[in-house]
């Protein structure tokens, strides 16, 4: 009877370890699929041009707000084929880029880190004040783009910032929490 | 009323709209645009006020005089957006607060659990729930606005006054320099009252006297809809016909029983 | 170890234990519900820099600058842009449903040619081309051959048509019948007037409105609309039923429907009896007054109109008082009528010295042409086209072998449908240019769809009912979504493959030099903006009475007073215009006591209802000479007692399935007549039984 | 049988064939309502009657009238553990039964009523402490829990189960804490009942159910504890007749049935009194004052009838009854008082759910009527349906009536 028990612990341990591997382990994995970026971009490369001219390149001058205030956030096609209307550099990234989307007039499918959900609204200009990387990775230093990982549930990003974390921001800056603040 | 139930709420802003009867032809084009601006998909069976989501519709009055003495008015019914709404403080799931400056009561999609309570509380029938889930023919869900998420089934959604226009009036004041919170009275109005082409929906600041609805609410042509309930609707109607200022209430029902 | 029943049941313990101390059950509980805001079923919303595109609304209604809203390019709401004149910020139903009328099921999608199955199958621009161009070669100089008819009787789209016909030999340029047109040819040609006539509602101080709707369909509605909200302007509406302008009006005054000429002939018996005397006096005066004193005694007209004779005398004396009175007449749905009304609110506006004033009627200079010798007589004042329609049904026109429809749903928005489809089916081969499969579409023979006018170059001249010529564009602000061809472009390119030249390169040219001619500045038109002119013709010569007017006038004086009831017809924007169907957004527009089910509601009062014996809410069926409907019965005590008011705008057969399957078409009900002397050929309709559907 | 063993010693059941073709025809019944409950949530709640204003409609109907209906098993709890009259201690095994079949029937229906399940859970995530129904919602789950306690030392007297000497031990364990179950859950359900009225009372918006109030309960919060309290007894009572009736088993001592209709009857004069009360100064003050009439609260749909159905027919009337010891103490009419009484609780609940939506508040607005669909009518019925399979269940093999034994010698 007692080695009885003895041994019907042991099937409980393996369990309980068994629950906390795929739980802690597998289970994000399986949850998130690493969807990368539709092309690579070096924001190093950008801001610290060789070309004389194109030194004094800033964040701003792709990520700026536009004159109703909005933000515009990940540049347009557009913006990319000021420059890049031709391949500058003989980089191979950038040929595909030219061939792939400006020549085809497509716009880049770019993942959003923060892409948050149709229901939320966001107002850069009123967050004006804070750092960009308060709430974004840093990529001024990035050479190349980290992975986007997707969550296949839901569809969102891994990284976006979920609600409570708005919220607790708010609150500490004694901003008003109402619901209509950031949802539509 | 309890006192007790009562909530009150201080805003600085209390956005309110004053719709003029006397000038509302009935044409249909606030419903119209408010459906395009709020991304309320069409249906194409006849309007069916039960089943349809609907955020603003037009109710016909009538003085119920025989013809020729017949007297007909419309009245555009918005959310009330009440100063005491009887709807957010049923809400289990906090899905529908007044809780944000300029006193505009929420409604949040992804929150609610579609339990229809506030629907139940609301008398003005503003509260609708989806049904179905929303189908834009093919193509025609290109026109889908950014201002405001579509709605799944199983939840329930109502008039915002065109919250986001708020939203976007305060970004463009920000980007100028200005205050967001000082609004010109142009720089916020909802869809309906700003393609009303009669001009009978004015929309502002009830509490700004440099707003004329500021004015026009307090014209003793004035009236809102079921005030003897308490819910101290931020919509007022203006009518200088007798008939129509009473179908205002019940409380002048009541009392022309006691007259006669 | 052998693994038991109990150390399975151990480790599924252990794992439920160990599995609360992981994120798994909580992150997709939350992710679950998450889950349900974003169905992948329920479309997403766009994101992206937002501005704004003015345009003109050209959907066959009234028409006004629009401020289309984009998001990323694509247009998304639409709403009036407050710099053009005649909407001043305002907008109607169809206007503002107008974006999303743009993806409409309806739409076609490209060039099409029915096969001998009576199928349609698509067809390359190019053959399409080549084969019309086989097909008008051989028709080339004969007179009946080639008819046209259009819907836009503002843009220069008809003179490119009207020089394409001219130059195939052919004068049978038709614009669909509507208010406007009449009221033009009663101006000119039986009253001698100079120019097209324009209404200056803003600074009458008195408006008199003789059965048009004038907040919800006639003339520039917006403009209408923004002017009575300015609320410095008196409005009385008279009719058979308290439409939309009667809602707001001071006052309604009912009267038999169609019996608004009566009223305005006893309003000026009336004014009369008070000395009235014009200066300087019209041509055939004495005989006009002699006429009106003969047969519009307060108690004629009483029995004529339905209304009080002291009624109509207070009318009179108001109109006498006001300073600045303007009388409007018309139809209830601005779609034509006879030119009976019409004259006799036009002559009671000249007594009262109404013309070329602030707030009364101006007469403005037609439109410039560019196109040779299109700047001859203008088309809109040749005969209709349901003149034309009757002419051809009684031998007097040879019935034409290639028809052209241009903008406009004749087979379904003209009066007597049965004799108008009779007429499309002689025809052996229409070709049309519409941009959605209405009921004309699906009974012509080759689809060559003009791109809708969002998406193309298209200009507007004065639209009826401005107190003043302008001139706009309706910008494209997207690009066609389909495989469509500008139409104006396409004839001119048809013209130059039949060795004809129209004079210019493209429509785009055309536009151009009109801008120049009228001494416009294309950029600001481009921008947006609108070019205006207070110019107005002075009149002389204006005549008052001759042998056209007699005989006009006589004729009504053969009508009896109604026995049976009568019919009156109302439409309304959200229903859309004679050529769009029922705008998606529209239908939520509509009180469900107007539309439900299949059937929509006709409305007649309590003691008419009680005459016919029918409930409210009851199915019936409404029979003419000319045809019948199913509708259902809806009390309303705004109907003028005897009386049946039909909405139009609903019965559609063809178009998407908002149009389809939603009551019936009320211009089957109407019979076509023509009017003696002025021989303008609109619907009537007498005798209407209704009879409760079995 | 193959299932003697498991049978409670001493008593006599059907045999198994008979048992599973009743079981069978409850089945069939349940699967009827699955069907209905998987056609809800696949195509949404279009396919009910409900519909912009009618939001609630049988559903809450029905839950509103089980719990009501339920809550004979916190009352005879109460009564019997609290206040300890011993005689219930025969009928408060079915007492506890039915209560928890009632609440987890409410909570099935709810998991169809709203229009997002999956996200039910927001409840208990994101309460709103202002809301009623939050109240309801926390009460409502924490007295499921106390009566699933309550009913799991029932289930562990199972022949079988009991020969496990851990259980044995734990069901002993239970009975001991019964008690303090009993304390919280007679707090528990008190609060939800009355919140449950609350939900309506306090909806201002509503001028046939809005009442005013102590602090933050307005009348409505105490009457739909009293009404409940007071029907609660006699339908547990009539549940065990109606097992009685369908067994041809003597079960409960006819003397603990009348008490319970005794107990009701009082209960229901103290309701109606305050009901009563209640009518008249809601229909002659707060009607008025939200400029109402008293007549404009009825049509031809909705009438007066209910109203004189509810507080005569099936309020005064039953309550006369069983307060008279002589018609109390006759069988047939202690069963017919009990069923007008439930009736007239039922009419309550409707009136309180139904009516009060389908009266138009604006002036301008018209009434509106509600007819159920089938899918309604089909899940609610399984709830039923489910309620007797588990009643059957516990009847055949668990000692629900302690007295079965004594009552079957002659």
């Amino acid at each position: 009877m007692s080695k009885k028990k003895k041994i019907g612990l042991l099937p409980f341990a393996a369990g309980f370890a068994a629950a906390l591997v795929f739980g802690w382990n597998i289970f994000p994995q399986i949850l998130y699929s690493n969807k990368g970026q539709p092309t690579t971009f070096s924001h190093t490369g950008h801001l610290n041009h060789t070309q004389k001219d194109l030194q004094d390149l800033d964040c701003v001058d792709c990520h700026y707000y536009r004159a109703d205030g909005s933000f515009a956030g990940t540049p347009s096609l557009e913006s990319c084929a000021e420059c890049h209307n031709e391949p500058l550099t003989g980089v191979p990234s950038e040929q595909t880029f030219v061939s792939e989307y400006v020549k085809k007039d497509k716009q880049v499918p770019w993942n959003t880190y923060q892409g948050q959900p149709d229901n939320v609204y966001f107002s850069h200009i009123a967050h004006d004040t804070y750092e960009c990387t308060e709430c974004h990775q840093d990529m001024e230093n990035a050479d190349s783009l980290p992975p986007y990982y997707e969550n296949k549930l839901t569809g969102y990003s891994r990284d976006i910032m979920k609600m409570h974390e708005c919220e607790r921001c708010h609150a500490r800056e004694n901003t008003s929490n109402a619901c209509y603040l950031c949802h539509k | 009323m309890s006192e007790s139930m009562r909530i009150h709420h201080h805003f600085e802003i209390r956005w309110g709209m004053v719709i003029d009867i006397d000038k509302c032809t009935g044409c249909g084009a606030c419903v119209v645009a408010c459906q395009a601006e709020n991304n309320i998909p069409p249906n194409p069976d006849p309007f069916d006020r039960m089943r349809d989501p609907h955020w603003l519709i037009v109710y016909k009055l009538s003085n119920h005089k025989k013809f020729p003495e017949h007297d007909t008015a419309y009245l555009p019914r918005p959310c009330m957006q009440c100063g005491n709404p009887s709807c957010a403080s049923v809400c289990p799931v906090i899905a529908t607060t007044k809780d944000e400056e300029g006193g505009i009561v929420s409604q949040i999609y992804p929150r609610c659990i579609g339990c229809r309570y506030c629907m139940a509380a609301c008398p003005y029938h503003s509260r609708v729930f989806n049904w179905f889930d929303p189908v834009w023919p093919e193509g025609m869900d290109k026109t889908l606005t950014p201002f405001v998420s579509t709605r799944p089934r199983g939840v329930v959604e109502k008039c915002t006054f065109c919250h986001h226009r708020w939203q976007i009036a305060k970004e463009e004041a920000r980007k100028r320099g200005e205050n967001p919170m000082h609004l010109d009275e142009q720089a916020y109005i909802p869809a309906c009252a700003e393609v009303c082409p009669t001009g009978a929906i004015h929309f502002g600041d009830l509490h700004n006297p440099e707003h004329i609805v500021h004015k026009l609410a307090r014209s003793p042509y004035a009236f809102r809809i079921l005030e003897n309930l308490g819910t101290e609707p931020q919509v007022y109607y203006l009518s200088r016909r007798d008939w129509v200022r009473k179908q205002g209430d019940n409380h002048f029902r009541q009392e022309e029983k006691k007259n006669s | 170890m052998a693994l038991d029943r109990r150390g399975f049941l151990m480790f599924l313990a252990g794992g439920a234990a160990g599995s609360v101390l992981t994120p798994t059950a909580w992150k997709l509980t939350d992710d679950i519900s998450i889950w349900t805001q974003n169905w992948p079923w329920i479309p997403r919303i766009p994101t992206g820099a937002l501005d704004e595109k003015p345009s003109v609304l050209k959907l066959g209604s009234a028409e006004y600058g629009l401020k289309i809203k984009r998001v990323n390019k694509q247009p998304i709401t639409a709403s009036g842009n407050p710099n053009h004149p005649l909407s001043l910020g305002g907008i109607d139903a169809l206007g503002a449903a107008s974006v999303q009328l743009m993806y409409s099921p309806s739409r076609i999608q490209q060039p099409m040619i029915k096969n001998d199955q009576g199928q349609f199958k698509p067809i390359a621009w190019s053959k399409a081309l080549e084969l019309l161009a086989g097909l008008l070669k051989p028709l080339q100089g004969q007179t009946d051959a080639l008819a046209c008819v259009s819907g836009d009787s503002t843009g220069s789209s008809r003179e490119v048509f009207s020089k394409f016909l001219r130059a195939m030999g052919s004068p049978h340029v038709y614009l669909q019948p509507a208010d406007g047109l009449a009221q033009n040819r009663v101006w000119n040609d039986l009253m001698q007037g100079q120019g097209r006539l324009g209404f200056d509602l803003e600074n009458s101080d008195l408006l008199l409105v003789l059965e048009p709707d004038l907040l919800d369909t006639w003339g520039a509605t917006v403009k209408n609309q923004k002017v009575f909200g300015r609320g410095k302007t008196e409005l009385i509406y008279a009719g058979a039923l308290q439409n939309s302008t009667a809602a707001v009006a001071r006052s309604w005054l009912p009267i038999h429907p169609g019996s608004s000429g009566h009223l305005a002939l006893a309003l000026a018996y009336c004014l009369f009896k008070q000395g009235l005397e014009p200066r300087p006096v019209p041509k055939g005066f004495r005989e006009y007054r002699e006429f009106v004193r003969t047969h519009y005694t307060p108690d004629q007209a009483a029995r004529k109109t339905g209304l009080s004779a002291q009624a109509i005398q207070n009318l009179a004396q108001k109109l006498q008082q006001a300073s600045r009175p303007l009388i409007i007449s018309g139809s209830t749905t601005g779609e034509g009528a006879p030119g009976f009304p019409f004259f006799a609110g036009l002559s009671l506006n000249l007594l009262l010295k109404r013309i070329n004033t602030s707030g009364g009627i101006t007469c403005l200079p037609g439109p410039e042409t560019v196109l040779d010798p299109a700047g001859g007589p203008s088309i809109e004042n040749s005969q209709d086209f349901c003149g034309y329609i009757q002419d051809c049904a009684t031998g007097k026109i040879k019935s034409p072998e290639i028809l052209f429809v241009h903008e406009a749903n004749p087979a379904y928005a003209l009066p007597d449908t049965r004799k108008t489809t009779d007429f499309f089916d002689t025809v052996p081969f229409t070709v049309n240019f519409s941009q959605f499969m209405d009921e004309t579409a699906a009974r012509s023979d080759l689809l060559l769809p003009n791109p809708y006018f969002l998406e193309r170059l298209d200009d507007s001249f004065t639209p009826f009912g401005s107190a003043m010529n302008n001139y706009s564009l309706s910008l494209p602000v997207t690009q066609s979504g389909v495989d469509a061809k500008p139409t104006s472009d396409l004839l001119i390119a048809l013209a130059s493959t039949l060795d004809h030249d129209l004079g210019v390169r493209s429509y785009a040219e055309l536009l151009r030099k009109k801008c120049r001619r009228l001494g416009a500045d294309w950029g600001r038109l481009t921008s947006g903006e609108t070019w205006t002119s207070g110019k107005t013709l002075s009149q002389s010569g204006l005549t008052l009475w001759n042998q056209p007017i007699a005989s006009m006038c006589r004729a009504q004086m053969t009508g009896t007073p109604q026995a049976t009831p009568g019919l009156v017809l109302e439409a309304n924007r959200k229903t859309g215009s004679s050529r769009t169907g029922l705008p998606p957004f529209g239908l939520k527009a509509h009180l469900e006591e107007e539309l439900s089910g299949a059937l929509a509601a006709v409305r007649i009062n309590r003691q008419t209802a009680e005459q016919m014996n029918v409930r409210n809410g009851q199915a019936v069926t409404l029979t003419t000479q000319a045809g019948s409907i199913q509708a259902r019965i809806l009390l309303d005590e705004g109907v003028v007692t005897n009386t049946v008011a039909v909405p139009t705008g609903f019965g559609h057969t063809a178009l998407d399935m908002f149009s389809q399957n939603k009551g019936g078409n009320a211009n089957s009900l109407l019979s076509l007549s023509c009017e003696p002397g002025s021989g303008l050929c609109s619907g009537t309709a007498f005798e209407v039984q209704v009879s409760i559907a079995s | 049988m193959p299932d003697t063993q498991f049978i409670p010693e001493g008593v006599r059941r059907c045999p198994f064939s008979q048992f599973l073709i009743w079981i069978g025809f409850l089945g069939l019944i349940l699967l009827w309502g699955l069907i209905a409950a998987a056609l809800i949530w696949y195509k949404g709640l279009w396919v009910t009657g409900l519909d912009n204003y009618f939001g609630f409609g049988l559903w809450i109907v029905f839950d509103l009238a089980v719990i009501a209906l339920g809550a004979g098993a916190f009352f005879t709890g109460f009564l019997t553990y609290i206040l300890r009259i011993d005689q219930l201690k025969n009928i408060i095994n079915l007492a506890v039964v039915i209560g928890f079949l009632c609440y987890s029937g409410a909570m099935i229906i709810l998991a169809l009523d709203i229009g997002q399940p999956l996200r039910a859970w927001f409840g208990y995530w994101h309460p709103n402490v202002h809301s009623m129904l939050t109240e309801v919602i926390f009460c409502i789950t924490c007295y499921l829990i106390i009566l699933s306690i309550e009913f799991v030392p029932l289930i562990l007297e199972n022949r079988q189960l009991k020969k496990i000497s851990l259980l044995d031990h734990l069901a002993h364990n239970f009975h001991i804490y019964m008690p303090l179950f009993a304390g919280v859950g007679t707090f528990l359900s008190f609060f939800h009942q009355g919140s449950l009225g609350g939900m309506y009372g306090v909806l201002f918006g509503r001028p046939f159910v809005f009442r005013d109030g102590f602090f933050i309960w307005p009348w409505t919060f105490f009457l739909f504890i009293l009404s409940a309290i007071a029907s609660g007894p006699v339908f547990t009572m009539l549940i065990a007749a109606l097992i009685e009736k369908i067994t041809g088993r003597k079960l409960v001592d006819f003397r603990v049935k009348a008490l319970m209709g005794k107990i009701s009857g009082f209960l229901l004069c103290i309701y109606l009194f305050f009901k009563i009360l209640d009518t008249w100064a809601w229909a002659t003050g707060t009607l008025p004052k939200m400029g109402f009439s008293f007549d404009e609260m009825f049509n031809r749909h909705y009438g007066q009838g209910l109203l004189w159905a509810e507080l005569g027919l099936c309020g005064l009337l039953p309550a006369l009854m069983l307060i008279i010891p002589k018609v109390r103490n006759t069988p047939g009419l202690l069963y017919s008082a009990a069923i007008l009484t439930c009736i007239g609780v039922i009419i309550n609940r409707f009136v309180f759910t139904v009516q009060a939506l389908a009266i138009p508040v604006m002036p301008f607005d018209q009434w509106a009527l509600y007819i159920p669909t089938w899918t309604e009518w089909a899940t609610s019925l399984m709830v039923v349906a489910y309620s007797a399979l588990v009643i059957s269940l516990a009847y055949r093999y668990l000692p629900l009536f302690p007295q079965e034994k004594a009552l079957q010698k002659p």
